[in-house]
């Protein structure tokens, strides 16, 4: 364990010794370091993928600050397991593709089973679009865990456009193409009839 | 975290103002006049009659032991009086706690009895009620203190290697499982039953399924509510859930026989065969 | 899938003989590094902490294989915004504690409030278990919504387990190793004592 620890530290000691040409670009790298955590933390705690324009947005940052973020960032997470993946919606995390094997040999049943709270949050979503999360929390009397949220996203079944005027200006939530596909529709008309909710729950 | 909060338990305690709207608020405005409504809404700020109860006691500010129970109950009644029907909901648990406090006024108003009765006294049973519950409350609150998941700390939320790799072909949903889900979500009983047996063919899908089909269609014989794939077990789980349903009142049963026109003396045992009864949506 | 397990298979018995010929520590490194990605992998993958066991089954792993590789994670992850933090139920990762604020601050919808009726509910179960419903409803003096109980039945902080044997039988209420891991309690002995009664009964 103790030469484990060696190796890495003279590595990391021998990087730095090169890259420290003058005080000045210490500094600047430990500044980039930096923002590029918080956008790994952002990008972490995301619920749907972040654009270019929230990142620089939510931590201040000017173009060149974000590419050099983004490019130290891909570089940290190259000893990892994870990749930086830039969707049309935006970037966001995600376990690199050579590991799908062991994912799908250890979890077999992950990708086809979708759990009632999954459907309910969708269905909720399919049949009253545009929504807020609070709708939905409405709806299903329950809060919203981020986690499922997160899992309609990657697959790509809902993406967010636009808000509502509401306070906190919550964004609205929309079904996709992609989301009729998975589901045999070709047009949202085609969804089956919903039945009158309320008669339901009045009656039971 | 913990050993500092041990620190000062007293201080802990006794942080149990009264808040609306994120605001403490001291004292309740003695002689004004609360419309029933507003009354309703500072209402709803306590966590229910034992926790109103718990605010009077420290108004009062006196000791739960040495708690004088008519004043208190008064100041109750007094405060409930105000509460108008429309928030008759509300108003349940506190009425039955007011009826409670009634009872116990009537007992210390008459006189005592010479021998002591095996009854419990009703006051000692009050306050040992309130403790219990001023106990709960601070330990909630020691609970809400702790590092909490998803409020404190959170979880990375990391997305899964590229669909087309993990599985090649990409399993065909039904769009009926988007509306069954929301039938079970409406349907399923007060809260979750949790089984451990699994079942081949769970109750409540079938419930959610044949709900659909009847809200859909309008009218079903029974045999065309079943799901063919599910063999004998589904035909069994099949009437079960149109029984629930039926005792739920959403589905009826049409008799054709009924409906048709009626017997005439032509009519022989022939013609007179048991037509299939055919299942009807009511909700 | 088969693949993989070959390449660990080669991997291990080609450590075997180098280790034998010439203890390299590099070799040996390389082979745990691998190791601590694929725990790295299963973490992210699970829906759930995933305890030793379960690692060293689906891994093939020795203790001393597994320690040694949870240590090299924990070490990588050091570098990066997360952290692994062992739970009542096993391991998991999160986002380090010092960056909460930031995520509380771009992402305020991730951060879960629970109402004092909740969570007075929450602590009778938790500090009484088993419960029936109508002892939370005497303690508390209320009636039990039935939507507070969805809540934590949803959040699978309790359980039905038993039945009180009492008129109707009713359902007993457990709180759940999830409970305990929300909380960041590895036992239920470590809940926060409950509040001294002679405090209780001097409170004015």
């Amino acid at each position: 364990m103790a030469d484990i620890d060696d190796i890495t530290h003279d590595d990391r000691k021998q990087k730095r010794i090169l890259t420290a040409v003058t005080p000045s670009t210490i500094e600047q790298h430990q500044y980039i370091e930096g923002i590029s955590k918080h956008i790994e933390v952002l990008l972490h705690a995301s619920e749907s993928p972040l654009t270019t324009n929230t990142l620089k947005k939510h931590l201040s940052l000017s173009t060149k600050e974000l590419t050099q973020a983004l490019a130290l960032l891909q570089q940290r997470l190259d000893t990892g397991v994870l990749s930086l993946h830039e969707t049309a919606s935006g970037y966001r995390l995600q376990v690199s593709d050579s590991y799908s094997s062991l994912i799908q040999r250890v979890f077999p049943q992950r990708q086809e089973r979708l759990s009632q709270a999954l459907l309910e949050t969708l269905s909720v979503i399919a049949y009253k679009q545009p929504v807020t999360r609070s709708d939905i929390e409405h709806v299903r009397g329950v809060t919203l865990s981020s986690n499922i949220l997160r899992q309609l996203f990657d697959k790509g079944w809902i993406i967010e456009d636009g808000y509502k005027e509401t306070l906190g200006r919550p964004a609205l939530l929309h079904t996709t193409a992609q989301f009729l596909d998975a589901f045999g529709l070709s047009h949202l008309d085609q969804l089956p009839p919903m039945p009158d909710m309320n008669a339901i729950k009045a009656m039971s | 975290m913990q050993s500092e909060r041990l620190a000062e338990p007293s201080a802990e305690v006794q942080d149990m103002s009264l808040r609306i709207y994120q605001t403490p608020v001291q004292h309740l405005p003695e002689d004004l006049y609360v419309p029933p409504q507003a009354f309703a809404i500072w209402l709803e700020q306590f966590a229910g009659p034992l926790d109103f109860l718990l605010y009077l006691v420290k108004k009062n500010n006196v000791d739960l032991t040495q708690m004088q129970i008519l004043p208190i109950t008064e100041q109750y009644l007094a405060y409930i009086s105000e509460l108008d029907t429309a928030h008759f909901e509300l108003a349940g648990d506190y009425l039955l706690m007011a009826s409670t406090l009634i009872a116990i006024k009537t007992e210390l108003l008459l006189p005592k009895p010479e021998t002591p009765t095996d009854e419990r006294d009703p006051k000692a049973e009050l306050i040992e009620r309130l403790e219990e519950y001023a106990q709960i409350k601070v330990a909630s609150q020691r609970l809400d203190s702790l590092i909490r998941l998803e409020r404190d700390v959170f979880l990375s939320l990391v997305s899964m290697p590229n669909q087309d790799i993990m599985n090649a072909e990409l399993p065909n949903y039904s769009p009926n499982m988007l509306i069954d889900s929301l039938f079970k979500m409406q349907l399923q009983p007060d809260y979750q039953m949790h089984s451990i047996k699994a079942d081949t063919v769970p109750l409540s899908d079938r419930i959610a399924s044949i709900s659909r089909q009847l809200s859909t269609d309008g009218t079903c014989s029974f045999y065309e509510l079943l799901d063919k794939t599910q063999g004998k077990i589904g035909v069994v789980v099949s009437f079960v859930a149109v029984l629930e349903l039926m005792k739920r009142q959403l589905i009826g049963v049409v008799g054709s026989e009924l409906e048709s026109t009626p017997p005439t003396d032509d009519d022989d045992i022939k013609d007179n065969q048991i037509k299939p009864l055919k299942l009807q949506w009511l909700a």
